[in-house]
C-alpha cells in the first residue's frame, strides 16, 4: 500500500519498577483504516495506548507523527497533536452537563473566558447526532445509562477531531444494535481519513470491522501492523496466547449424582436479580457466562452474604440458610470467594503473603485470649503456599511487590488453606500470563475432582469452556438459560450468545 | 409540580426551606428577633463566616482539606493590623498585603500538597502549625491596637437600614465565587478534578496547577474574613481564626457539599452560614445555654450529612 | 504603654527607695509566668525588668505560656525551673490543678508567689498578690448603681474565663452589691475574655435584650472593650457601665461619656512589689505567719494590690493614682509581711 | 509484617540473604531515623542549654511524653482504620470529667472512678465508630460531629467547673518519681505501647484492625466483620485517650474542662504528630507502634529543647509545624528511593 503511516511506534519499551512491560513494540497507523490492536491481558496493550495518548513516556524507543519524532509529555501534548481516545474506564465528570464533558479539553485552553453554555450546547449537538444520539446536551451525564455515557465519550473524543482516535474496549457495555451503530459511525469516520485504532476481546467485532491488526503478547510483537486480509480467527488466538486454543484440556465430566452443595431457586436480591435458579454439585464446575454488567459478581456477593437476598431460598448441602454476612458464609458454611478485582477486593496488597494466604483462617487458629503467631498461620498456609508455587523472596514479602500470576496463586492458595467446600471464583484469569493461567485452570479442575464444588464466573468465553461442565448464561440480573458444555467453541460460543441475544428485552 | 419537583432537587432548596422555617419560629417566639440591631448583628455574623466556609469550601471542592483555615486568617489580620500599626501603611497597602499573605501561604498549601503528593490533611496540619506560631511569634499573642480610624468606622458602619458595610465585601466574593464555579473555566477545572483528577488530568486539565489554584484562592477568601474581623473588632487579635474550623466544615456540609470533592454549591454554603448564625443567635435570644451551641452545630453537621446521604440513596434508587 | 509603665515604676521607685536601697546585687532570677497570653499582664514585663535593675537581680524575666491552658503554663514552668530559675510569680491557670507543679518548684527551693489570681489553699505559694477581685467588682457595681441613680436597676454582668479562679469571685461579688442595693442581675456571660466569642455573645445579647438592661457592668478586660465598643455603636441607649482595666478603648469611651467609669487594677504594681518580695525571701526573708492578710474565698494568704475607680472627671490622671498605691504597698512591705534575718 | 513494635521483632528472615535485607530496611526504617533524630536533638539540647539533662528536667520530659505517646497512641489505633479522630481531645476531657464527677458527686473510691471514666472513653470511641460504620460517611466528618457534641454536652452539664476533689492516692502517682527521675506514668505509656504492639502483631483482632484498614472490600470478603473491627479501633481510640486524660488528671490533680483546649482541639496536634512522624500511614492497614512511640518523643522533647533554648515560647510551635513537614518530606523521599532500590 502506498498511504504513508499517520503515526508510528518504533521499539518502544516501558519499564516500570520491576517489570518490562513493553519490550520493544511496533505499531503503524495508516490514515482511513480501522486497525485492530489485540492481545491478551498483560500483554501490554494499556501500557501501549498509555505511550500513545502521552499518560506514559517510553523508556525507549520512538513515536513518530507524519513520519517526524514526536514526543508526548502529557495527555494535552497528545490532545493537541490530534490523538484522541475514549479510555476502558469513565472518565466523564456525572454533575456536568453532556456538553460541557464533551468540550472540556476545549475550555482547558483558557483559566477566565466564561464559559458560554448556550455555544458549548449548539456546538455539542453535532457530535451527538452523528453518533444519533437523542439527548439534551445540557443533561448532566449523571442521568444518562452507561451505553449512552460510552456514547458521549466517544463523541467526546470525535469532538476534538482527532486524526489517530483509540477506542480501548469500546464495546464491552455497548448492546448488540448499539455496537452495530457504533460499527456504522466508526466506518463513516474512517472514510474520512482517520486512523482508528480497536481494542476488543471480542474477535467477532474485529473481524467485522478492522482492516488491520497488531498484537502484543508478553509485550512484544506477537504480529507488527498488517492487513487483516487473510487471518482467521484462529490465526489471531494463536499469535495472542502463543498456541491454539486449550479446548483441548476440557474433558468431559458428569457430576449430576453428586450431592447439591450450592443451591439457589428463584433467588431475588437486594441488587435487582429477579428469580436466580442454579445449582452447584459436590466436584462440579458451573459456569456463569455474561457480558459486562449481566449481574454476575454482583449474584455472588448476594450468595456470599454481602448483599441482602429478597427472596427465593437458598440452600447450602441441602439445608436452607440465611447468610447475613461474609464471616458467616466463610467461618460456618465453608464458602470462599475470589474476586475479579484482586487488588481492591481480593488482597490487602500492603500487607504479607502470610497475611494474606492467612485471613480466612485466622479465627479458627487463635488460641487463648485470641493471642495467635506467625508461627500457626505458617503452619497450615505454608504447604499450599508450596504447592501452587508462588514464587516470593520470603512469605514477609509485601503481596503488592509480586507478579499478577503469584498474586492469584496466593487468592486461591487463602481458600485452600481454609479448606472451602464451596468455591466462586470471578475472572480468575485477569492479568495473569498464558503459563500462570493454564496453571491455574488445571489446579482449578483438580479442585473440583477432589469434590470442591465450583461457580466460575468468566467473560471469557474459552475459559469457560475449557474448565466449565455446565454453563449457565445470565443477562440483566437473570438467568437467562443453561448450556451443557461439550467442549466445542463454535458450538458453545453460538449457543450462548443465542441465550443472551434471544431473551425477551424487557422495556428499559 | 415539575417545577416543585425540581427546586427540591437543587442543593439550596433544602436548606432556604430551613432558614425560612427558621426564622419564622424564632420570630414567632420572640418579636426581638427580627429588631433591626438584631439583624444586623445577624448580619455581621453572616458576613465573616461566610468567608470562612468558602474557604474551606473550595478545598472541600476537590475534594481535600484544609486545615489551616483559621490560621491563614489569623496570620493574615495580624499582618493587616500590623503592617498599619508598626509600619504604618495606609489601610488599602495593608490590606493588600494581607490579602497576598493569604493568597502566598494558600498557595504554598497547594504546591507543597502537589509536589510532595502528601495527603492535604497533614500538609495543612503542618502549616496551620506553621502559619500559627508564625502569628504567635510576631504578635507573642498581644494584639495590635494601631487600627486606623478609617477602618474602625468601616467596621462599624452601616450600608443601609440594618446592613453592615462589612457584608459588602462577602456579597462580592459570593457573587464571584458563584460565577467562578458556574461559568469561568478555572472553577469547572476545580469541580472536575475534585470529582476525577485522573479523568481531569485525561481531559486536558493540568491537575496540579487546578489544585495550587484552589489553595490559593482559599487562602485568598481566608485571608478576607481575617481582615473583615479586625474590622469588626477593631483590634488585630491574635487568636483571629482559632475557632474557625467545625464552622468551615459546617457550613459547606450543611449546603451540601460532597466531601469527596466534585460538588459544591456557593448559594447553599451561604444558607448553612446564614443558619449556623440564626441557630446560635436564637440559643442566646432564649438565653440557651451558650454552652449548647457547640453541641448544636455538631448535631447540625450529622445531621446534614444524613440527609445529603439519604438524598444521594433517593437519587440513585436503593443502595 | 511599656513607656507609661516605666515611668510609673520609676515614681513608684522614688516611693520604696528607702526600703531597698540596702539590697545588693544577687543570683535571683525571677520568672513572672501570667496564665497565658493576654494584654492584662503586659505590664509585668516592664515591672520585671524595672525591679531586676532597681533591686540588682540577675534577671526577672515575663515568660508568657503560649496559650491560656493549663499544660501549656505547666510545661513552661518546668523548663524554667530547668533552666535555673529560682523564683516565681504565677498567675495560676488553675487554682487546683496547678498547685501541683507550684508544689514541685518549691520542692526545689524556689519561693513562689501567686500574682493576679491566687492558688487554692494549701499551697506552696507564700502569699497571693493581686487585686481583690471580689472587692473591685463590688466596688464597681456599687459606682454603677451609683451613676444609674434611681428607677429600675437591671444589671447585666460579663465576665472572663470560668477556669480563672477569679471569675466566681467576681460573680459573687456582683450579685451581693446589686442585692444590697435592690438591683436584679439579669444575665452573666461568662467566658468571654477573647475578643470574638465576646464580639458575637455580647452583641447578641445586647441585639436581643438592650431594652431590658438598665446597666452593664464588666469584670474582664476584653469583655469591657468589647461591651464599650458595642455601647458607642448603638449610640443613645441610656444604658450605664462601668468597666474594667485600661484599655484605651475603655478609656476613650469614658473620656466620651459613652460609659461610666473603669475600675482600674494594678499589673504593673504585682510585677514590680512581686518582684521584690521574691528577692527578698531567696535572700532569707520569711513571710510572717502574723501579717494583715486578707482572704478570700482561695486564700487566707492575700494581699491587695490595690485597685481605683477612675471615671472622666479622673482618667487623665489615672496613672497616678495607681503610681502612688505602687508606692504605699512598697514603703512598707517588708515591715508588714516579711520577717528578715 | 507491618508491625514492628519492637526492633527485635522484624519479620522473620528465612535466609541470610533476607535477614541481611530486613538489616538495611531497620537502618532505613521511620524507626531508625527517628532514634537517629532524638539522638541528634538530645546531644544539641544538652550541649547548647543548661539544664536539658537536669533530673527535673528528665523527669518532667518524661511525664509530658508519657501523657504526648498516649494521646498519639490514641489516634494511631483510629489510623489504622485509615480514618481520624478529631474527637481524641474531647473523649479525653469527657473522661477525666466524668471521673471527677464519679468520684466527687457520687462518692465512688477512686479505683471505681478512674475505670468509670476509662469505660466513658470507651463508650464515647465506640459511638464515634458505630457512627462511622453505620452511615458509611468518612470518619472525620463524623468525629468533626462528635467532638462538638462531647465537648458541649460535657460543658453543659458541669458548667465548666473543674472537679478538683482527688484524693492524694491519686495526686501523688502524678508527682511520684522512681530513681529520682523516671515518673510512673511513662512506664505506664511503656505498658500500654507493649500491650498495643502485642495486639497488633501476636492476636487475631488487631490482625483484622489492620486487614480491615488496608482494605475494607477485600477483609470483608476474606471473612472478616469489617464493622465490627472499625467499632473496635475507635473504642481503643476512646479508651486511650481516657487514659492520657486520667494521667492528666493524676498529674494536675483536678479535672479541668479546658484541660485539652476549647472542644480538645489542643490534643490533635500531639495527636498526629506522633504517628505521622512514626509512619504510620494515613491511608490505614500499617502501623508502627515503635514508632508512634518514639515520633511522640521526640515532639515533645523538641518542644522542652526549644523552650531551653530560650527560641521564644510562641516560636515553638512553628518549629513544630517545620519538624512536621520535613519529616513527611524525608519519609517520603525515603520510601521512594526504597521503592526504586528495592524493585529497580
Amino acid at each position: 500500500m502506498d498511504r504513508s503511516p499517520i503515526f508510528e511506534a518504533v521499539g518502544v519499551q516501558k519499564a516500570f519498577p520491576g517489570v518490562l512491560a513493553l519490550k520493544g513494540v511496533n505499531i503503524s497507523l495508516l490514515p482511513g483504516s480501522i486497525h485492530a490492536l489485540l492481545g491478551e491481558n498483560g500483554a501490554g496493550k494499556s501500557t501501549l495506548i498509555k505511550i500513545i495518548t502521552g499518560v506514559h513516556q517510553p523508556t525507549a524507543g520512538q513515536l513518530r507523527l507524519d513520519g517526524q519524532a514526536a514526543t508526548f509529555g502529557s495527555p494535552r501534548d497528545a490532545i493537541a497533536r490530534g490523538i484522541g481516545v475514549v479510555h476502558q474506564e469513565r472518565n466523564l465528570f456525572p454533575r456536568f452537563s453532556v456538553a460541557e464533558n464533551i468540550h472540556l479539553e476545549r475550555l482547558a485552553m483558557s483559566y477566565l473566558r466564561p464559559v458560554d453554555y448556550a455555544a458549548l450546547n449548539r456546538a455539542a449537538r453535532p457530535w451527538l447526532e452523528a453518533l444519533d444520539l437523542d439527548i439534551d446536551p445540557a443533561t448532566p451525564v449523571s442521568e444518562l445509562s452507561v451505553a449512552r455515557m460510552q456514547l458521549v465519550e466517544i463523541a467526546k473524543a470525535l469532538s476534538l477531531q482527532s486524526r489517530v482516535l483509540l477506542l480501548d474496549e469500546p464495546t464491552a457495555s455497548l448492546t448488540s444494535s448499539e455496537t452495530d451503530r457504533l460499527f456504522t459511525i466508526l466506518r463513516r469516520l474512517r472514510d474520512d481519513g482517520t486512523s482508528l485504532v480497536f481494542v476488543s476481546h471480542k474477535l467477532e467485532e474485529v473481524q467485522e470491522i478492522c482492516d488491520r491488526v497488531t498484537v502484543l503478547r508478553d509485550g512484544a510483537n506477537a504480529c507488527e501492523s498488517r492487513s487483516m486480509e487473510g487471518v482467521d480467527r484462529k490465526q489471531l488466538v494463536q499469535m495472542m496466547i502463543g498456541r491454539s486454543e486449550g479446548a483441548g484440556a476440557w474433558r468431559h465430566r458428569d457430576r449430576r449424582d453428586q450431592p447439591e452443595v450450592l443451591d439457589l431457586a428463584g433467588v431475588d436480591t437486594a441488587l435487582g436479580h429477579r428469580d436466580v435458579s442454579l445449582t452447584v454439585r459436590k466436584g462440579e464446575i458451573v459456569g456463569l457466562y455474561g457480558l459486562v454488567g449481566a449481574g454476575r459478581t454482583e449474584l455472588a456477593k448476594a450468595i456470599m452474604g454481602q448483599f441482602a437476598v429478597t427472596g427465593g431460598e437458598v440452600r447450602v448441602n441441602g439445608a436452607p440458610v440465611k447468610i447475613r454476612s461474609v464471616a458467616e458464609a466463610i467461618h460456618r458454611h465453608r464458602m470462599g470467594y475470589i474476586s475479579e478485582d484482586r487488588k481492591s477486593e481480593g488482597l490487602i496488597l500492603q500487607h504479607s503473603v502470610l497475611a494474606n494466604a492467612g485471613v480466612p483462617i485466622w479465627r479458627r487458629l487463635a488460641q487463648a485470649m485470641g493471642s495467635l503467631t506467625d508461627g500457626r498461620v505458617r503452619k497450615v498456609a505454608s504447604p499450599f503456599l508450596t504447592k501452587l508455587e508462588v514464587k516470593t523472596p520470603s512469605l514477609a514479602q509485601s503481596v503488592g511487590n509480586l507478579s499478577g500470576g503469584n498474586q492469584q496463586k496466593i487468592s486461591v492458595a487463602k481458600w485452600l488453606a481454609a479448606n472451602v467446600g464451596f468455591l466462586i471464583v470471578d475472572e480468575p484469569s485477569v492479568g495473569i500470563d498464558i503459563k500462570t493461567k493454564a496453571y491455574l485452570h488445571d489446579l482449578l479442575r483438580e479442585l473440583a475432582d477432589n469434590g470442591t464444588a465450583i461457580l466460575l464466573i468468566s467473560s471469557e468465553m474459552p475459559e469457560m469452556i475449557a474448565l466449565a461442565d455446565r454453563i449457565m448464561v445470565m443477562d440483566e440480573y437473570r438467568i437467562r438459560g443453561e448450556v451443557t458444555n461439550s467442549g466445542v467453541y463454535a458450538e458453545i460460543s453460538h449457543r450462548i450468545m443465542d441465550r443472551i441475544h434471544d431473551a425477551p428485552q424487557p422495556a428499559a | 409540580m415539575t417545577n416543585l419537583a425540581r427546586l427540591s432537587r437543587t442543593d439550596w432548596f433544602g436548606p432556604l426551606l430551613a432558614t425560612i422555617l427558621a426564622v419564622l419560629l424564632i420570630q414567632s417566639l420572640s418579636a426581638n428577633f427580627l429588631s433591626a440591631y438584631n439583624i444586623q448583628i445577624l448580619l455581621l455574623a453572616i458576613a465573616v463566616n461566610a468567608l470562612v466556609a468558602y474557604s474551606q469550601m473550595i478545598i472541600i471542592a476537590i475534594g481535600q482539606m484544609n486545615l489551616s483555615v483559621g490560621a491563614i486568617g489569623g496570620l493574615a489580620a495580624i499582618s493587616f493590623a500590623g503592617a498599619m500599626e508598626v509600619w504604618g501603611l495606609p489601610a488599602p497597602l495593608a490590606l493588600t498585603f494581607a490579602l497576598l499573605i493569604g493568597l502566598g501561604c494558600g498557595a504554598l498549601n497547594g504546591v507543597l500538597i502537589r509536589i510532595t503528593g502528601i495527603s492535604a490533611f497533614v500538609i495543612t496540619l503542618a502549616t496551620l502549625s506553621i502559619f500559627k506560631g508564625i502569628n504567635l511569634g510576631i504578635t507573642e499573642a498581644q494584639p495590635f491596637y494601631g487600627i486606623p480610624e478609617g477602618v474602625k468606622r468601616f467596621g462599624g458602619a452601616v450600608l443601609v437600614g440594618p446592613v453592615p458595610w462589612l457584608l459588602v465585601p462577602t456579597l462580592l466574593v459570593t457573587a464571584i465565587l458563584w460565577f467562578t464555579l458556574r461559568r469561568l473555566p478555572v472553577g469547572r477545572f476545580i469541580l472536575a478534578v475534585g470529582s476525577n483528577d485522573h479523568a481531569a488530568g485525561l481531559s486536558g486539565i493540568s491537575v496540579g496547577r487546578t489544585v495550587i489554584i484552589a489553595h490559593a484562592i482559599s487562602g485568598l477568601l481566608a485571608a478576607i474574613a481575617g481582615v473583615l474581623v479586625v474590622a469588626r473588632l477593631q483590634i488585630g487579635q491574635p487568636s483571629i481564626g482559632d475557632d474557625w474550623l467545625i464552622l468551615s466544615f459546617a457550613a459547606p456540609v450543611i449546603g451540601g457539599a460532597i466531601l469527596a470533592g466534585g460538588h459544591v454549591s456557593t448559594t447553599a454554603t451561604f444558607l448553612g452560614v446564614v443558619i449556623v448564625a440564626i441557630i446560635t443567635q436564637a440559643l442566646v435570644l432564649f438565653s440557651i445555654d451558650p454552652f449548647l451551641v457547640q453541641v448544636v452545630l455538631g448535631v447540625l453537621i450529622l445531621a446534614a450529612v444524613g440527609l445529603n446521604k439519604l438524598r444521594a440513596g433517593a437519587a440513585t434508587g436503593g443502595r | 504603654m511599656t513607656t507609661i509603665f516605666r515611668t510609673m515604676g520609676l515614681a513608684a521607685l522614688m516611693g520604696g527607695a528607702a526600703a531597698t536601697a540596702a539590697l545588693a546585687a544577687d543570683d535571683s532570677k525571677l520568672a513572672l509566668v501570667p496564665g497565658g497570653p493576654h494584654p492584662y499582664f503586659a505590664a509585668w514585663e516592664p515591672a520585671g525588668a524595672d525591679a531586676a535593675q532597681e533591686f540588682g537581680l540577675a534577671g526577672s524575666d515575663y515568660k508568657v505560656p503560649q496559650r491560656w491552658e493549663l499544660a501549656q503554663q505547666n510545661q513552661l514552668l518546668e523548663s524554667l525551673l530547668s533552666q535555673g530559675y529560682n523564683g516565681f510569680m504565677i498567675f495560676p491557670g488553675d487554682p487546683v490543678g496547678a498547685v501541683a507543679t507550684a508544689e514541685e518548684l518549691a520542692e526545689f527551693g524556689a519561693p513562689v508567689i501567686a500574682g493576679g489570681g491566687c492558688y487554692k489553699d494549701p499551697s506552696p505559694a507564700a502569699f497571693c498578690l493581686g487585686t481583690d477581685t471580689g472587692n473591685s467588682a463590688y466596688l464597681g457595681t456599687k459606682e454603677l448603681l451609683a451613676a444609674m441613680g434611681d428607677g429600675e436597676k437591671r444589671i447585666a454582668h460579663f465576665t472572663g474565663f470560668l477556669v480563672d479562679p477569679n471569675t466566681q469571685l467576681r460573680i459573687d461579688a456582683v450579685n451581693r452589691a446589686a442585692e444590697e442595693a435592690g438591683a436584679t442581675v439579669v444575665q452573666v456571660i461568662a467566658d468571654i475574655d477573647a475578643p470574638e466569642p465576646a464580639e458575637e455573645k455580647i452583641n447578641a445579647y445586647l441585639a436581643a435584650h438592650a431594652g431590658d438592661v438598665d446597666g452593664i457592668v464588666t469584670t474582664a478586660w476584653v469583655p469591657a472593650v468589647v461591651a464599650a465598643n458595642a455601647l458607642r455603636r448603638m449610640g443613645d441607649t441610656g444604658i450605664h457601665m462601668v468597666g474594667i482595666d485600661h484599655d484605651e478603648v475603655v478609656l476613650a469611651a469614658i473620656k466620651e461619656g459613652i460609659i461610666d467609669g473603669t475600675m482600674i487594677q494594678n499589673p504593673y504594681g504585682q510585677g514590680y512589689i512581686g518582684s521584690f518580695a521574691l528577692a527578698r525571701m531567696r535572700s532569707g526573708c520569711t513571710v510572717k505567719e502574723d501579717a494583715p492578710f486578707g482572704s478570700n474565698a482561695l486564700t487566707d494568704k492575700f494581699i491587695d494590690s490595690g485597685t481605683a475607680y477612675v471615671d472622666a472627671s479622673n482618667v487623665d490622671g489615672y496613672l497616678d493614682t495607681m503610681r502612688e498605691e505602687t508606692a504605699r504597698i512598697l514603703a512598707d512591705f517588708e515591715a508588714t509581711y516579711l520577717s528578715c534575718p | 509484617m507491618s508491625v514492628a513494635p519492637v526492633p527485635s521483632a522484624l519479620p522473620e528472615s528465612s535466609s541470610d540473604g533476607f535477614a541481611r535485607l530486613s538489616r538495611t530496611r531497620f537502618l532505613l526504617s521511620n524507626e531508625f531515623g527517628l532514634i537517629l533524630l532524638i539522638a541528634a536533638f538530645a546531644l544539641l539540647f544538652a550541649v547548647y542549654t543548661s539544664g536539658f539533662l537536669s533530673v527535673f528536667n528528665l523527669f518532667s520530659l518524661g511525664r509530658n511524653a508519657a501523657v504526648n505517646i498516649m494521646i498519639g497512641l490514641a489516634m494511631m489505633t483510629v489510623i489504622v482504620t485509615g480514618g481520624l479522630n478529631l474527637a481524641v481531645g474531647a473523649i479525653g476531657v469527657c473522661a477525666a470529667m466524668g471521673c471527677g464527677w464519679l468520684l466527687q458527686i457520687l462518692g465512688l473510691p477512686w479505683p471505681v472512678a478512674i475505670l468509670g471514666g476509662l469505660a466513658l472513653g470507651a463508650g464515647l470511641g465506640a459511638v464515634n465508630g458505630w457512627m462511622v460504620v453505620r452511615t458509611g460517611l468518612h470518619s472525620f466528618i463524623i468525629t468533626l460531629a462528635t467532638m462538638s457534641i462531647f465537648f458541649g454536652v460535657m460543658i453543659f452539664l458541669t458548667r465548666a467547673e473543674a472537679f478538683r476533689d482527688f484524693p492524694e492516692a491519686m495526686t501523688a502517682f502524678g508527682k511520684m518519681r522512681l530513681l529520682t527521675y523516671l515518673s510512673p506514668l511513662l512506664l505506664l505509656t511503656f505498658a500500654v505501647a507493649l500491650a498495643l504492639a502485642w495486639l497488633y502483631r501476636f492476636t487475631v483482632t488487631g490482625r483484622e484492625m489492620l486487614a480491615a484498614g488496608a482494605n475494607p472490600a477485600a477483609a470483608e470478603l476474606s471473612g472478616i466483620r469489617v464493622g465490627r473491627a472499625i467499632i473496635l479501633c475507635h473504642m481503643l481510640s476512646g479508651l486511650l485517650a481516657g487514659i492520657a486524660a486520667m494521667m492528666l488528671v493524676t498529674r494536675n490533680g483536678a479535672a479541668i474542662p479546658s484541660m485539652a483546649g476549647q472542644l480538645g482541639q489542643d490534643w490533635l496536634l500531639p495527636a498526629f504528630l506522633g504517628p505521622v512522624l512514626g509512619g504510620t500511614l494515613l491511608q490505614g492497614g500499617k502501623v508502627s507502634v515503635l514508632g508512634t512511640v518514639l515520633g511522640a518523643f521526640l515532639v515533645t522533647m523538641l518542644s522542652s529543647g526549644l523552650l531551653m533554648l530560650q527560641v521564644g515560647a510562641f516560636w515553638v510551635q512553628t518549629f513544630l509545624g517545620l519538624m512536621l513537614l520535613v519529616a513527611v518530606l524525608l519519609d517520603k523521599a525515603r520510601r521512594s528511593w526504597l521503592a526504586r532500590r528495592n524493585l529497580a
